[in-house]
């Protein structure tokens, strides 16, 4: 049954990853698809960018702008930023508090799959007659009048990936609950699964008010509902208190894995402990307490009045607290420390005052008053953009070259991985910065096109330069990524030289069952403990014996085809008399597999003890 | 083999569970009626012409909270040890509920 | 790291000198060129908000600095494992009380303002004083009708308001949601589809005179292939010739003309248009029936369509393929194919519509 | 020890559920599971509540809500919980027999609930209460049907759980199976607790 280092065909290779529950190439599948939909989302952003580089460009139509660029908010935000998001936590968390799997293997390898599927489903959306045009927050009353069924494929689409990524989020609380190694206690987390541990709660309560207000868009749209028809007593004001009830902890749910990766980097390439840790924890639970209570800063404009205003602006503003503890925090992590500019470290040095000019501009926009004129404008684009790229992109870019060896047992090449870096950086600044006076000076926000004479020309052709920079920061990555798959050396498990926590114990990539023996840990940064202490590897907690693991399953991939042939099916049901009964079949299909995982035992295997003695021979020899 | 027991004779310890359980089965009863007795009332608080709606409405509401209570505590154990963090996060579940109802029933107007 | 530096300065430049090119926008619709008692409060707070952003930026700038270059791995320091530091209580007791004093000095004037704005109050008296300007706006896919429910005239595409004094807004839209925005005069407000916005702007005389006497006003919201050219514009005048134009939008009647091309394109109009489209400022159907714009002072307005320049050339091209100018717009082939001649007769006719 | 492992009364731990890490896991997710529930139901609730005077015409709660049917069908469900409560009792003695007859006893009443609600639904259409009424009968019949598919599927979950392990009664793989089928039961319990009191007493009241 084991797998461990034996070559394979290209198809063995292939059914292995459509069956796989191990949450390492778990990880790898999230990785592959993520960096898919986000090479899709930067194209969707660069066509955008274009059209928007002189006035009254007619590089595309406005129709198609629209859809292209409700496609790139959706696709950047579900299909890139959280499964890439995932991949992070599914290569590292494990391993990081010492366990041999998640809590829920199977149910991980599902949570991917439904994640995959949702997307397919929604960019389907193209061939079949029109992608969703009314923006990534829908709002009802232009959704429920747009006339293809675009708005149909993101509320399905939508619906099934949502479905993953509250497994997804499960998963991972009862995995860092449960799973951790003898001596990790919560005080000893690594930074990383902390972030996590709070994003996953924080999935846990924000994606069911989604899941709600996609249920009720698609009642409105496709089975006779009212919900957000005036006319017949519906409010659309409705489906926009869900959206942000969910949309806003969606941004913390993206921003603090963020943090998390920042503040393993900024240890690492500092050679210091994260400066005030416990702060550093108590900040993070407490941005995500706080950001289930700010939604409806997102609705300053809608007319809620002024008490409810002001209570948001305020609760809004003390968000600023803990992020201010966390940029403080890492200053002074590099403080005394002993920096090396790696590609990661370059990433998080530049992160910093980044994400600061991001969150003024957040403070700035959370002042009531003063936002009803920010409020979609393009000060708001600037804004986000400077949150999620400037935060999560850049996180999700430093995360990738950091653990890149973990995942795939080669360094991406460094040279390659700092002309990205500044690519990346300078076209990032040079299209965003600009946009903050461009809202100001009156350009409202998901236009597809701005009149000359208005003030709006040079603004926006520096923008477009600027996006044109970081497609060709891409570029680069994928060109790195491409000759280290094919030259690049193998690499021990701790390429970095510098690694703290247990990730960087472990061969690179990691064996199969992570530990050949669950470690002792005995403080923060077990790792390096171990390592000034001047021993080669962990201390053990257990002797060495055989190793349980759960067996691979194809029916997770069944189980979303079978919600991916049902949403195509009610998609239809209206226009065609089949599309009731395909929807029937692919409900059944998913329940039929349902019902097959339920009846059949699966109690997993071993490995030997003798097969793991070789395979961490060769391990140590790598 | 791993002992599930603290005394060393599996039967005394069997004979004690067994009566716990019982005694825990006693309370469960007991609670259950509580329920029915709740909701009958409520269901006459609702049906007697006597009480304005600003005193019903918030007296039944209370009647289900307490109903709630007994089934979270009793029918689903959480009163035993080792549910401190279904209770923190059912708790956080009810925080953000508590929330949205809020916010639905004073600022969306219709 | 010297070239990081560098490179980081340069940009700054870069970015500055472009927005020295770009000014602070035009006055005519810049928020950075506030012109009425709205947009200052909300000036005010930008700016107030900005310094204090501006502060922390800089504090956290200084320190970064120190540290990315104090700090980094010199040559033969590759070895060395500095002190690990837990932590320190005074230093977090530091920014985190600071920073909640810099934001109670943002929040007290921001609660106050956020109340000033909303306070409508003399609109909805029982008994409106009569000298109060009170506007409803309703919004369209793409374009706007304001009616003075007051004076009982309703026009469409260009505002005209009093200056010097606070004039009151009803905001809803007829179809998707919209957002009403007059950037250099004040924030947004979103017209909604279930419900009445209000909300109140004040437009400045003199600032309004430098603007050139007219204002930009935008959608905000999302509404569809033309959100992008859902422009109006607000003509700010004296309290005086607001009055005189009232009263003229009220005893506005058509004028007979003698031109025999003017009367083929009103048969035209009244074969065609009129279901849609009235020509008197004194429209007492119903709102829903009102299912385009009022053309009653179609040739006073500012812009044809809301964004093209007034001149015939551009009427006819509209009146040509309007879809070919605004995508998505209700008009399209709701009217027959009309030839060139039509076409000119109609136009001759549109811009006799006028009451100034 | 192995989870199928046959065990006896006295081998039998105290918490069954919770004697294997896969149990433990189990336990934990699903009472997470049931932590994000209560925020979808939440949102459901709420949404009835900001959309119950909404009738467009269309019948009102106090026109429509059979009292006396609620009533029987809230004993039911009532009843159902403390059923599944005995099941629990007798699964933690390892009485298995005894075991499944209470949870046979639970989907019994459970699928009574579920015919009423079914045949309740049915007069409210007759009545001209249909789902496309008004913005108030959508977000009743969502938030009830909502309700409603998950009693249809905690029936079909118990009742595949009593077919499967027939045979083989009680060990540590299953025990976790049916302490958390037995957990999401009261849950639906829980919900209808507010549905009853929010939609239908409150429906009564205004």
């Amino acid at each position: 049954m084991s797998t461990l280092a034996r070559k394979k065909g290209v198809g063995a290779v292939i059914w292995d990853y459509l069956t796989t529950v191990d949450h390492k190439k778990i990880a790898i599948l999230y990785l592959i698809a993520g960096g898919i939909f986000f090479l899709l989302g930067g194209l969707e952003a660069l066509v955008i960018r274009i059209q928007l580089a002189v006035p009254n460009n007619d590089f595309i139509s406005a129709g198609f702008y629209n859809e292209v660029l409700t496609m790139h908010g959706t696709t950047m935000i579900f299909l890139a930023a959280m499964p890439l998001v995932f991949a992070m936590m599914n290569a590292v968390v494990p391993i990081q508090i010492g366990a041999r799997d998640v809590a829920f293997p199977f149910l991980n390898a599902l949570g991917f799959w439904l994640f995959f599927f949702g997307g397919v489903f929604l960019n389907l959306s193209w061939f079949l007659g029109g992608a969703p045009d009314a923006g990534w927050t829908s709002y009802a009353s232009l959704s429920l009048a747009s006339p293809t069924h675009g708005i149909d494929f993101y509320v399905l689409g939508l619906q099934i990936s949502g479905l993953g990524t509250l497994i997804g989020g499960i998963n991972f609380l009862v995995t860092i609950i449960n799973m951790r190694a003898p001596g990790m206690t919560y005080m000893r987390m690594p930074m990383f699964t902390w972030a996590t541990f709070v994003t996953s709660a924080l999935i846990l309560f924000a994606f069911p008010p989604l899941t709600v207000g996609l249920i009720f868009m698609m009642m409105d749209r496709l089975f006779g509902g009212n919900f957000f028809d005036p006319a017949l007593g519906g409010n659309t004001i409705i489906w926009e208190h869900l959206f942000w009830i969910f949309g806003h902890p969606e941004v913390y749910i993206l921003v603090l894995p963020a943090f998390g990766i920042f503040s393993e980097i900024f240890a690492t390439f500092s050679r210091k402990r994260l400066f005030g840790y416990s702060s550093m924890v108590f900040a993070t639970v407490l941005i995500g307490f706080l950001g289930f209570m700010v939604w409806a800063h997102h609705m300053f404009t809608v007319g809620l009045g002024p008490i409810a205003n002001a209570i948001f602006a305020v609760a809004t503003m003390a968000i600023a607290v803990p992020t201010g503890v966390k940029i403080f925090n890492w200053l002074f992590t590099m403080w005394g420390g002993n920096i090396r500019f790696t590609t990661p470290m370059m990433y998080a040095v530049a992160f910093i005052p980044s994400f600061v000019i991001g969150g003024v501009t957040g403070v700035m926009n959370a002042t009531a008053a003063a936002d009803y004129q920010y409020h979609d404008s393009y000060f708001v684009v600037a804004h986000f953009h400077y949150v999620i790229v400037g935060g999560v992109v850049f996180a999700l870019l430093a995360g990738a070259h950091y653990w890149w060896p973990k995942m795939f047992g080669k360094m991406l090449d460094e040279k390659l991985g700092k002309v990205t870096f500044w690519l990346f950086f300078i076209g990032f600044h040079l299209t965003f910065f600009i946009q903050h006076f461009l809202g100001l000076m009156g350009m409202p926000r998901r236009v597809f096109t701005f009149l000359p004479g208005q003030g709006f020309e040079t603004g926006n052709l520096i923008s477009t330069v600027g996006a044109f920079f970081m497609a060709a920061a891409t570029v680069v990555l994928l060109a790195n990524v491409v000759i280290t798959t094919v030259k690049g050396k193998r690499v021990g498990a701790d390429p970095w030289g510098d690694g703290r926590t247990l990730e960087w114990a472990v061969s690179s990539p990691a064996p199969e069952y992570n530990f050949a023996q669950i470690p002792l840990v005995r403080g923060l940064d077990a790792y390096w403990i171990e390592k000034m202490e001047g021993k080669k590897g962990l201390t053990p907690a257990e002797p060495l014996g055989d190793i349980h693991m759960p067996n691979p399953s194809f029916l997770p991939f069944v189980i979303s085809l079978g919600l991916f042939i049902a949403a195509l099916g009610f998609l239809y049901n209206q226009d065609y008399a089949w599309g009731k009964w395909v929807g029937i079949v692919g409900l059944l299909v998913t329940l039929g597999a349902m019902f097959l995982r339920s009846v059949i035992d699966d109690h997993g295997f071993h490995i030997h003890k003798e097969e793991i003695m070789e395979a961490e021979k060769k391990g140590a020899g790598a | 083999m791993a002992n599930h027991t603290n005394s060393g004779n599996p039967n005394v310890d069997l004979a004690y569970r067994r009566k716990k359980n019982a005694e825990e089965m006693k309370f469960q009863v007991i609670s259950f009626i509580l329920m029915i007795f709740l909701t009958i009332v409520a269901f006459f608080a609702v049906g007697y012409e006597g009480f304005s709606h600003w005193f019903s409405v918030p007296f039944i509401l209370l009647l289900a909270t307490v109903q709630v209570a007994f089934q979270l505590y009793y029918f689903m154990h959480m009163s035993h040890k080792g549910h401190e963090f279904p209770a923190l996060f059912l708790y956080s579940g009810v925080f953000v509920a508590f929330l949205t109802v809020l916010a639905f029933v004073t600022i969306v107007w219709v | 790291m010297k070239k990081w530096l560098l490179n980081w300065r340069l940009f700054s430049l870069f970015s500055l000198m472009a927005l020295l090119l770009a000014g602070c926008g035009k006055p005519f619709l810049s928020t950075l060129q506030p012109a009425g008692e709205v947009a200052d409060m909300q000036y005010n707070l930008m700016l107030l908000s900005t310094a204090i952003m501006v502060f922390v930026i800089a504090v956290v700038t200084i320190i970064f600095v120190y540290v990315v270059i104090r700090f980094r791995q010199r040559k033969g320091q590759e070895n060395k494992i500095p002190k690990q530091v837990e932590g320190s209580h005074k230093l977090e007791i530091i920014w985190t009380v600071i920073p909640i004093l810099l934001l109670i000095i943002l929040a007290v004037p921001t609660v106050s303002y956020t109340f000033k704005l909303a306070d409508v109050k003399p609109m909805n008296k029982e008994k409106r004083d009569k000298d109060v300007v009170v506007v409803n706006v309703r919004a369209n896919l793409y374009w706007w009708e304001f009616e003075y429910p007051d004076y009982g005239v309703v026009t469409s595409q260009d505002l005209v308001v009093p200056t010097d004094e606070r004039v009151y807004f009803n905001l809803k839209a007829s179809d998707v949601k919209h957002s009403f925005w007059i950037p250099a005069v004040g924030g947004k407000m979103d017209t909604n589809t279930d419900n009445k916005n209000q909300f109140w702007l004040e437009f400045d005389s003199k600032r309004a005179e430098e603007a050139g006497g007219i204002f930009y006003g935008k959608c905000a919201e999302l509404c569809g292939p033309s959100h992008a050219l859902m422009d109006f514009k607000v003509k700010a005048v004296s309290r005086a010739e607001f009055d005189q134009w009232i009263e003229k939008m009220q005893n506005a009647k058509p004028v007979a003309s003698t031109d025999p091309v003017v009367k083929q394109g009103e048969e035209i109009f009244n074969k065609s248009c009129i279901g849609c489209h009235a020509v008197t400022p004194v429209d007492k159907r119903p709102e829903q029936a009102r299912t385009a714009p009022n053309l009653a002072n179609f040739a006073d307005r500012e812009r044809i369509a809301g964004i093209l320049e007034h001149n015939e050339e551009n009427l006819k091209e509209w009146l040509r393929d309007p879809e070919k100018i605004k995508p998505g717009n209700k008009m399209t082939d709701t009217y027959g194919k009309l030839t060139e001649e039509q076409i000119d007769a109609l136009t001759k006719y549109l811009m006799t519509l006028k009451v100034e | 020890m192995h989870i199928e492992e046959k065990l006896t009364p006295e081998t039998f731990p105290a918490e069954p559920e919770k004697a294997t890490l896969e149990g433990k896991n189990k336990f934990l997710g699903f009472w997470f599971f049931l932590g994000g529930e209560t925020v979808l139901f939440a949102s459901l609730f709420a949404t009835y509540l900001a959309l119950k005077d909404s009738v467009a015409g269309g019948p009102t709660s106090e026109e429509l809500f059979k009292m006396p049917l609620v009533f029987v069908a809230t004993m039911l469900l009532l009843t159902s919980s403390l059923t599944s409560v005995y099941a629990m009792y007798h699964m933690k003695n390892f009485d298995f027999k005894k075991m499944q007859l209470w949870l046979g006893v639970t989907v019994l009443l459970g699928a009574a609930f579920l015919a009423l609600e079914i045949y309740e639904f049915n007069e409210y259409v007759h009545e001209g209460f249909k789902f496309s009424t008004s913005a108030f009968s959508s977000a009743f019949y969502t938030l009830v049907g909502t309700h409603g598919a998950h009693v249809t599927f905690g029936l079909l979950w118990i009742l595949t759980l009593m077919i499967r392990n027939a045979k083989r009664g009680l060990n540590l793989y299953n025990a976790p199976k049916f302490y958390v089928a037995s957990l999401y039961w009261h849950f639906i319990d829980v919900v209808w607790v507010f549905i009853f009191t929010v939609v239908y007493l409150m429906g009564m009241v205004g």
